[in-house]
């Protein structure tokens, strides 16, 4: 049986499979029941300054059993109430990520110099929320401002800092050098793609907020373009998010560059087994595939990295 | 799955409850709940309290803003609904006790329906702040359930809580299971009264939902999602929940007391 | 029955279902071919200076029926070649636009002065081209580049000049009105996401490019979103793309703010017929809903055209 | 859908000619085609020569670099492989004459022999440019048809172009269908020697492909797509495509004459 242990930026996971932030990451018994079905790690729900309700119902829309489209509104209990809820997870025994957000650098500062006083092992900052300062759009999609509030973060706390980055971007490996600039341990990509439903009988968005974030396996693809970007061009671990919901996804990532993944729309297609399901699957596959260590298929597809020789050049800008 | 639907029948059924009616297809069971999508206001979850064939049905009691918009809705306006969703009652007790509090009538009467056409016997306990808000008291005497009434104002049946009245039946008589929905601290004392006599408890509860889909947690309910593990949770499942009757989350996800 | 006829930036549409460019567009009877089945009109392939042949195989990949990714390359018989096809098809009565790319503006106004004499009612610029001046990246990620390719164009030729918007960005609406500036009578939104698949077996991407660009029905929100952002930014009318099967389809486009639509992959899975099919079932979806005329649907879902009212705001950047 | 296999068994049917067999669940019929792709070089269309079972296979003439990396292809190689696509051979003739000239018998032997098992006569004639390169003569004479040979540089059977046979087996018998595939003008020759006597010719046609899901347009052949309204066109079909035969078209699209 493979070994599907990774280290992560210096933390140890026993195996890959993060549950994403902002899903079942509110309480702190889910997230423990995340775990207990089998995650290598747990993300809380994105954590703010004060408590949020969130924005008002529809918050969700389904595509079949391929694509959700969400506009939570960043509902969270606040950084004073949530301690609570992460020891409750870390009494059960989860590796827990703490994930943050803010409006700027010390914002962002300030709320991981709280929680990472809860006994998380990482903190992940959620660099696409929408009350940004900079242009008015994401707080996480101009270089600069990334690398400022990493920079600002990784001075306040000593725990390894994963910047996640955004998809709605024409560069995101650009975002995430900046991030490895500002000392982050790991970048995680993706978050949501900007997407939005009508409901023509209603004339008006199906969300209550009108614009949403696209996830689950339609954005799969765009996950793996932004890994293997990503990957080309910096030096610390790469998460992929987006679009999981089998092993075969799981080794797709890693062999774009990724060494751990989040898993997070398919806990809602699949329930919350799917966790358990991928880790068996997992370490079969990458028998069958002739790794003795998940660790060993990090990065496989790029050219430079075990890659089968007479690959044409699997790089450049997209097409069509 | 999603639609927008025109409602096709209002009905008062209290001066602060109303059903309405509408073409939904999918198959429901009594004690699934849909998602109710109201134009341009918010989106609710609630019982089906009519899931039989091709016209199903809510019944709505006025609480806040969106509860009041739905009051306000006639026939041929538009919802959206998507569901249904959640568990569902088990229809196999022969000698079955039903009680409803406030609203809670909306889920249980579909339900005991078909408890009763099954040939179960129906006893039921209601109550409410007064006799003009006694819900479905009709449709449950036309079932051929016995119904037994509790009043806060004592305008129709016994005075007080309808625990009480719980309390004396449980005296009385046997039954195989127990169905309840109305305010937690309610059912809480209802699981509290049975368990003693080893009769099964099964609650419809209800916690702010948003996904309806197992994912966004704002139902967390100890180490359950109300919106698929329940929204029927049955007094095996609810013991090993501290916050049961005590604590429920805010749309924040703040845990507080009812 | 409903009036599907629109006019587009001065162009008459017999109906808003334009033919994608990259689709059925490399000869002049295929794009006969898509206007017989019912399209209100037909794009080309993006026409370059010299004939390419592309990149090799495999150049597609599917995923069930919501998505396709493709590297094809930009193949092309040159523009020196390519005129006969657009004759061909103007024989056989198509109203033919011309799409051209190129690496810099010169280039852009170059192709588009020579395509603007073969009968074309107007010149579609894809702006997301490999080859790009700037930044390495795409040509069309930059407003500044955009607005000066689109200048150069429209101070060259006469015909209504479509800018095609990529969604590769974080800021589709700053692109749409950079367009606008530069002269375009409308701007069309989406060209594909960036995308990869890789094999696991193989260990090595499924494109023989690497990277590709995903369409289909996965990225329907995502086009939504972009047409509904530029809609509020821009005057000029928008033309929808993406992810269109159905009429239902077209119609939230059209309420987000699309005046026509363009149909691309739906060919692949439903075939060519998914013209007339959505042009019939238009005209019916728009009786049902009270449109005497397509145009008169346009923008309807925005509080402030047309939609019902009790709206919570439907706009705002994105969310998760 | 796409799959990647392991190759089975490996055989060299002509000095220029390898057949590659592999497990492929997806049912196919003779006619059909899969989209080849070898890791690191190219994806190339090829014709299912062996359509019954699980083991595929198909029969590949070196022509360049790609055709090449096939012919070096080992037993426990991987390949990927996606499809089948397009059109079948019509089995209803009861007195067939089957036209291969180079690699066409690929695509031709597993056809007639379905139409053998069928009970049809099957007449084959098979060109090549030297006895050698005689491609599945065998296959067909233990299929139980009539084989009339003809090669270029006479090393066996008829010297010349096998449409010279052709033309002598129009004369001598009645058939009821032609099937054919090689060079698309050998192919054209075979329709001009049908028509007259009033039989159809079914072409098996090659273009230059890309997507194979009828989309990109590369294989674009009057107002069909090769790839999904073909491979196999019959001669009413053709006789509307003034292309056939004279033009083709090169990667980039552009149309260019045989
Ligand atoms: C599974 C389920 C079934 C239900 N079935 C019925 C029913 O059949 N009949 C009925 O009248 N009510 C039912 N409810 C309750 C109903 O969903 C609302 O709580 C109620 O209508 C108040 O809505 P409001 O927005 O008008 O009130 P508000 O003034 O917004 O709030 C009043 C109360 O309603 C709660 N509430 C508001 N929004 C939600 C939400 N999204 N999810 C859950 N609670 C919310 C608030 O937390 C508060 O306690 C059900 C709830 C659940 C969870
Ligand atoms: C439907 C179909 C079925 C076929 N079946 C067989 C078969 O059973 N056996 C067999 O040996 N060959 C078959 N071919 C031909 C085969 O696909 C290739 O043309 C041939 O193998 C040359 O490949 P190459 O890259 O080595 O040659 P190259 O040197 O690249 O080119 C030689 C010739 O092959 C053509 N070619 C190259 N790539 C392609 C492509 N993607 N699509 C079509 N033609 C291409 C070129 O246009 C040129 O005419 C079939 C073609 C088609 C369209
Ligand atoms: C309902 C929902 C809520 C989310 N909330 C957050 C959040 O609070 N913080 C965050 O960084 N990402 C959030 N995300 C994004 C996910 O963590 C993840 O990046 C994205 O959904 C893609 O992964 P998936 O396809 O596996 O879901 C949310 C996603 C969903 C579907
Ligand atoms: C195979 C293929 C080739 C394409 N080629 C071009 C092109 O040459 N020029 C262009 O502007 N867009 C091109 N596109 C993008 C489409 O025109 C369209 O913007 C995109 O596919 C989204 O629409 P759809 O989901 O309906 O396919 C191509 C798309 C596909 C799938
Ligand atoms: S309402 Fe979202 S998990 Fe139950
Ligand atoms: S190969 Fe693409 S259309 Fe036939």
């Amino acid at each position: 049986m493979a070994d599907l242990a990774v280290r992560l930026g210096g933390i140890p996971l026993r195996n890959p499979l993060l549950l994403a932030s902002g899903i079942w990451g509110e309480s702190g018994d889910s997230l423990a029941g995340a775990w207990a079905a089998g995650a290598g790690g747990v993300i809380t729900k994105s954590i703010g300054s004060e408590s949020r309700r969130g924005y008002p119902n529809p918050t969700v829309e389904t595509y079949d059993r391929w694509g959700l489209l969400n506009a939570m509104g960043l509902p969270n209990p606040g950084i004073e109430e949530y301690p609570r809820e992460i020891a409750a997870a870390r009494a059960q025994g989860a590796t827990v990520i703490g994930s943050v957000f803010g409006s700027d650098a010390g914002e962002f500062a300030r709320l991981a110099r709280r929680i990472a006083t809860t006994g998380v092992v990482a903190v992940e900052l959620n660099l696409s929320c929408p009350h940004a300062e900079g242009y008015g759009t994401e707080v996480g999609s101009d270089p600069a401002d990334v690398e400022r509030i990493v920079r600002a973060v990784t001075s306040e706390v000593t725990l390894p800092v994963i910047a996640k980055i955004t998809p709605n971007t024409s560069d995101p490996a650009g975002l995430a050098a900046a991030a490895e600039r500002g000392g982050a341990a790991a970048v995680s990509a993706i978050n949501t793609l900007r997407g939005l439903a009508i409901d023509i009988r209603l004339r008006r968005p199906v969300l209550a907020h009108g614009l949403g974030g696209l996830s689950g396996a339609a954005i799969k693809p765009v996950g793996l373009a932004c890994v293997w970007q990503i990957f080309e061009r910096v030096k610390v671990p790469v998460i992929g998010v987006g679009g999981i919901s089998s092993a075969e996804d799981v080794l797709e990532y890693v062999m774009a560059g990724a060494r751990a993944v989040e898993i997070g729309t398919a806990v809602t297609f699949d329930g919350i087994g799917v966790f358990g399901r991928i880790a068996r699957d997992l370490s079969g596959r990458l028998d069958e595939l002739g790794f003795a260590r998940l660790e060993d298929a990090v990065g496989t597809a790029h050219p430079a990295r075990g890659r089968p020789a007479g690959a044409p050049a699997g790089n450049g800008p997209t097409e069509a | 799955m999603r639609t927008v639907v025109p409602v096709t029948e209002r009905t008062e059924e209290t001066p602060s409850t109303v059903t309405l009616r509408f073409p939904f297809e999918p198959a429901a069971a009594p004690g699934q709940f849909v998602m109710v999508w109201v134009p341009g206001a918010d989106e609710l979850p609630m019982s089906l309290s009519y899931t039989v064939g091709r016209s199903k049905g809510i019944t709505v009691k006025t609480m806040g803003d969106t509860s009041a918009r739905i009051q306000a809705i006639r026939p041929g306006d538009l919802l959206g609904i998507r569901g249904p969703y959640g568990n569902r009652f088990d229809l196999s007790a022969r000698r079955l006790l039903v009680v409803a509090g406030g609203s809670g009538a909306a889920v249980l009467a579909p339900a005991a329906e078909l408890a009763r056409a099954g040939g179960a016997e129906v006893a039921v306990a209601l109550g409410a702040v007064r006799a003009s808000e006694l819900l479905f008291a009709d449709r449950f005497r036309a079932m051929g359930a016995r119904v037994d009434v509790a009043t806060d104002d004592g305008s129709e049946g016994a005075k007080g809580y309808v625990t009480a009245v719980v309390e004396r039946q449980l005296r009385a008589e046997r039954f195989d299971a127990v169905w309840t929905c109305g305010p937690e601290v309610m059912m809480r004392k209802v699981v509290d009264l049975a368990r003693p006599r080893g009769i099964p408890v099964y609650c419809s509860l209800e916690r702010h939902m948003k996904c309806a889909l197992g994912m966004c947690d704002a139902c967390a309910f100890g180490p359950y999602h109300v919106c698929v593990d329940g929204p029927v949770f049955g007094s095996d499942r609810l013991a090993a929940v501290a916050d049961f009757g005590r604590f429920h989350r805010d749309p924040s996800g703040r845990r507080v007391p009812f």
